[in-house]
């Protein structure tokens, strides 16, 4: 029987919240568990440190992440080397992950472009604003590679709220109709900004959208990382060899919560109350995986520690390495709106760089 | 006179807002966040509280949706005011703007007509996420049977909007967040309106007309002091209503003048500067002595923010493009 | 138990292809069912004709609806008088039955605007041709209607093609959300010009997509009026009085095939079989209701041809009423894209009504 | 040499489809009804039986699908060629095109690049129903970061359109349906280009300059021999690229004559007209000698077709309209 053969309102459980084990273990190596855990205590260490840099005026706005890690990372690791991830804003955790530096990370939320620009050697898509946007890209780029010959597969990641758009719909009706090799990966955190769940669709799961578009749709516990590994890992192998009567795209709803604000621009008092964050905190996915990880001694204090010290170190050096790149060549404005500039705009160009011979850079300040 | 309340922008935009949900019960503010939250910018603040989930209603997240069920309100009579967070997510709404709420007059021959306003905060200079600084009023500009206005003053803000929401026809009206909260101004606390289609004369001199609407006003106007130091005075003219263009005193001030600069922060080609320099040697060359000036953000995409002061027209480019305007 | 309690691809049937009883005949008097009956054949004696109209010259492109009569008249039939339509492009036939004079209908379709000026007595919203924009619409006027206080239900048209239209997506989840009095009406014929249903999605059934909004989506013979009246039916009295479980809105999948051409533009020997064509051909909805209506003893020989004649005398009235209309008045085109008109719009008017005086009509010809 | 064939321009199209198809395998064309129908034009005609379900693909209904689907096609290094059916159903797709299409490079310091050509039918004169009869390329070619062709023979129309699919940035490829079947031309049978960015001279005159594109090259150059009739004598240069424009050109061809109009049936407040009259005056307003004529669509809807013809700039109006400034 496949994991996906169960109601679209059963989520896929493997830890309790206290990490015991009340469903299967996916078969992972020592190393890869453990890896799990680091890369949580790193996006999690990474957020508070980066909200911080954000308060202190050292960075522009910011989109936390805290409380979503497992899924994040539990389905990041579930991709092989040459898979994609096509992500929203939010998903630094699987960025890092899947070979995006931290220090892009911060960067794109400094507000340089080249923050945006991910390494030749990662398979990740920029981060894309306009919500639901990235869907159809993911289907597109899929295809093009199912087209291509390739057996990659591309899992893109959106929130609840985006289920509401028309690109979602879109985007995944292509996948249906074209068979395509994505996994449609829903981070249902309950709000949207300040638009919960329920008024986002009247829809009993989000999960069971996927029955509009010819294929499966799934919940999985989104706080537990090994549950929402083995999901995505099942999904990702039905997208990469699929059987006749399974079509290849998955669509996954990973129920899970948003610890802190939307933004670092947003004050979620006003929309919610402290208990409910409370009462998802017991759910949190570290804790959990640790208490799991140390019942079966794959972690001790030594471990945690150790482990704790190297995620403070990575962030730090990031940080350093971000807040050492000088603020960006005012002259890159002009560089990459075309392979080559136009006409016009290399008027444009040049009367600006007449400007600042002439007045410098304060002839560009505002007020 | 009435009693005035000293407000910022973004607070006589709620205050525009309110006036009109209490004075006519067919107004619904409609939109993401706009509820309990307030609204990301506070322009709604209070008034879910006030006027009821069923006024000010927080709609899922889907900008046509939101727009094309604003279209069958409307036409059914209501005069709803759907928000879009940030005019760059105006986009996905775009086919329901000018396919529906700028043709539903004309297709019906005047049968269903759309009193309805489409708001949202644009622009740029606020060190905000990429798409969260747009200015593409061109876009809006374009298409026949829209009202696109671009206040630039609290109190015009409120008046403008009240204006925009009792016209029996669709306006985009479009807020300059950089000057949401940057001063604020007497704004009385009794109803009032300014019409739609009438520019405002901030400034008077006689040797540039200088056309400028929302944020790039005030800049615009620093700039115009310190030209005035070296002796050049200029004549600005905000323009408040984008389309249709106030031609009359577009035209008249060019005709004192003879020389004209356009400030605006979107995009130069296909911008709004260009539409009146056309309108301008249309209606008045013999009186023009020099090149009108276009002072414009760059035809790059609005950049991220550690760039988006060079991109944006600062009170230094200002000056120097209406220095050119002048001593050409 | 309700009609809505049944399998999405088990669709509801009240006569069988030679109009012989299967399921419940809902309960109507005998002016209302030869009503039904009149107005398959006057949309379909009208529909032939503007297509020899175009053929003729004597009309621009035009979109038939032949086999699609039992659908667009079962439906309108079954809503009250101050209930609303909102349909795309093909739907005269239940635009007819609502108030728009065939006249209209022909007007519009030889390119004058006026021809959707909809009378003021018609609650009929315009036609849209941008597939699926008018979804949207119904479901802000249901909204703005429950608003004001308002019974009224609103029935909105679309084809199978607009399912895969983001604006589809919005405007049923939006429904969902603000439970508004509308019933979206898909009449599925099969095509969307030359792409089949199974292209469009690979959804089972289109009446599962109501699933994803939380709502009752349910299949109905879309060639059988009775049984399209049926659940029409069910659905507005749902929408007008709901109960605590069911939602108001509803998504129905009526079954059907288009006969003709998608316009007279187009050419559907390209993409389809004749065999296709009088395999649907066979479950024609007139023949249909007028053996049940023959066996009931409601229609006979006589009864039928004096429909047939009153019939070909509304339509030719209405082609010679069309057709005396002058061509609009070329200011026309000002007078409508503003309340008032702005002044260079007016500059732009009085140009125009100078280069007429001056040159002519000849002035505006092409080339 | 090559062999050529005597094409109209819509056969043209299909042959620059073909040829690119035969050329790069990366190449692949989707859209509504373009495989199995071939189009509803017949741009498509034959391609889906040669290249197969795979290279010639139909799609949902679905245009923000279709190009954000192609976004990621291109994204991965192919070069898809989406048709949207009608320009005027361009807009449901309108935020992928001007948050993603146009913006991929930029965003991404180009580490992804995206080769695409959005195709659409546009502009009216053909008894069409609503919508689809639009001209609104002003609204793409005020986005920077795309490249906007309108291509108005065969032979340019196979050129242009080879160009613009291999070129390494997104292009917005307009077809005037107008003239899809209203002339021949031999159209060179092997694969050629004519590059993007570049204005062709259709008419040599030395009185007045006038710029214009698509369906209206031909109307112009039919105005222009009866002006000549009257001793006026027009330069009339095709634009061809509406964006970027060609500045050297426009500017060149105006220094000559110190007269133009420009003339294109889009509606005429925010058209492209605007902007070429402001290159204009900023690059030679010395050389001016008369207002820059603007003839164009009224700023209204466009009608239904029993009033196209009135909406549509005319030989008589086009005529009128260069008159002006001839005599100004
Ligand atoms: C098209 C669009 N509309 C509005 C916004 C503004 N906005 C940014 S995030 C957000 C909420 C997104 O909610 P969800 O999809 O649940 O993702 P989450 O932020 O919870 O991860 C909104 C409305 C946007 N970025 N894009
Ligand atoms: C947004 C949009 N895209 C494309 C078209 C062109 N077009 C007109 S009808 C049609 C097919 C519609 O199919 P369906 O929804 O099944 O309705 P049917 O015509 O079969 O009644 C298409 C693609 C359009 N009118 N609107
Ligand atoms: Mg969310
Ligand atoms: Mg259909």
């Amino acid at each position: 029987m496949s994991v996906f053969d169960r109601a679209y309102d059963d989520p896929v459980r493997v830890l309790d919240e206290d990490g015991e084990v009340v469903g299967d273990v996916p078969d992972l190596d020592e190393e890869t568990l453990v890896g799990v855990y680091r890369s949580m205590r790193l996006a999690r260490h990474f957020d508070g440190r980066a909200v911080s840099l954000q308060r202190q005026g050292r960075m522009g706005t910011y989109p936390p992440l805290s409380g979503q890690e497992a899924a994040q990372i539990g389905s990041a690791f579930a991709l092989a080397e040459d898979d994609w991830i096509v992500p929203s804003y939010r998903e630094h955790g699987a960025a890092v992950v899947r070979g995006v530096p931290l220090k892009k990370t911060l960067l794109y939320w400094m507000g340089h472009e080249d923050g945006n620009r991910v390494p030749e050697d990662a398979n990740v898509f920029p981060v894309a604003v306009p919500i639901a946007s990235q869907v159809p890209h993911a289907t597109g780029a899929a295809w093009a590679s199912k087209l291509q010959g390739n057996d990659d597969v591309f899992l893109c990641y959106f929130g609840d709220g985006a289920t509401s758009e028309g690109d979602f719909h879109e985007g995944l009706n292509f996948a249906g109709v074209f068979d395509t090799p994505t996994v449609f990966f829903c981070n249902n955190n309950q709000w949207a900004i300040s638009v919960p769940r329920e008024r986002q669709t009247r829809s009993a799961t989000l999960a069971q959208k996927a029955a509009a578009y010819g294929f499966e749709g799934i919940q999985v516990d989104g706080m537990d990382p090994l549950a929402v590994y083995s999901v995505t890992k099942a999904a990702v192998e039905k997208a990469r060899d699929p059987s006749e009567q399974r079509p290849r795209p998955t669509m996954i709803e990973a129920i899970q919560y948003r610890f802190g604000a939307h933004t670092t621009a947003d004050d979620p008092t006003v929309y919610r109350d402290d208990d409910e964050v409370e009462e998802w905190k017991r759910k949190d996915p570290i804790p959990r995986l640790e208490a799991y990880l140390r019942s079966e001694g794959i972690l001790d204090d030594d471990r945690v520690e150790e482990i704790e010290a190297s995620v403070e170190k990575q962030v730090a050096d990031a940080i350093d390495a971000a807040e050492s790149v000088p603020r960006p060549d005012p002259r890159e404005l002009f560089e990459h709106a075309y392979e080559e500039l136009p006409p016009e705009l290399e008027a444009q160009y040049e009367r600006f760089v007449a400007l600042r011979e002439e007045h410098g850079d304060e002839a560009f300040v505002g007020e | 006179m009435s009693e005035t309340q000293n407000l910022t922008l973004v607070q006589a935009v709620r205050d525009g807002l309110h006036t009109e949900l209490a004075r006519d019960d067919d107004v619904v503010v409609l939109g993401q966040d706009v509820g309990k939250n307030g609204g990301v910018f506070r322009a709604t603040e209070g008034l879910y509280n006030e006027f009821g989930d069923d006024r000010v209603v927080d709609t899922p997240l889907a900008e046509s949706g939101i727009i094309g069920c604003a279209v069958g309100m409307a036409a059914m009579g209501m005069r709803p005011v759907p928000e879009i967070q940030f005019s760059g997510f105006m986009y996905p709404g775009y086919d329901q703007i000018v396919s529906h709420m700028s043709r539903f007059r004309t297709r019906s021959r005047s049968r269903y007509t759309l009193p309805m306003t489409l708001r949202a905060p644009y622009g740029g200079g606020i060190r905000a996420p990429e798409h969260h600084s747009e200015s593409k009023e061109a876009f809006y500009a374009h298409e026949a049977g829209l009202t696109v206005v671009i206040p630039s003053t609290p109190r015009d803000t409120k008046g403008l909007l009240a204006s925009a929401i009792r016209d029996p026809d669709p306006v985009v009206f479009l807020e300059p967040k950089l000057i949401y909260r940057a001063f604020r101004e007497g704004v009385p606390e009794e109803s009032y309106t300014i019409p739609l289609g009438e520019a405002a004369t901030r400034r008077e001199g006689e040797d540039v007309a200088v056309f400028t609407y929302g944020a790039m006003t005030r800049r615009t106007l620093e700039a115009a002091e310190n030209l005035a130091e070296d002796g050049i005075e200029c004549e600005v003219v905000d323009l408040r209503t984008i389309s249709p263009l106030d031609r009359e005193a577009i035209v008249s001030a060019f005709e004192r003048t003879g020389r004209a600069a356009v400030v605006h922060e979107a995009p130069k080609s296909g911008g709004i500067a260009g539409e009146i320099t056309a309108i301008l040697q249309e209606e008045a060359l013999l009186y023009q002595e020099a090149p009108v000036k276009r002072v414009a953000g760059f035809d790059v995409p609005y950049p991220l923010y550690a760039l988006e002061d060079y991109y944006l027209p600062s009170v230094k480019r200002i000056e120097e493009g209406i220095r050119e305007a002048a001593e050409f």
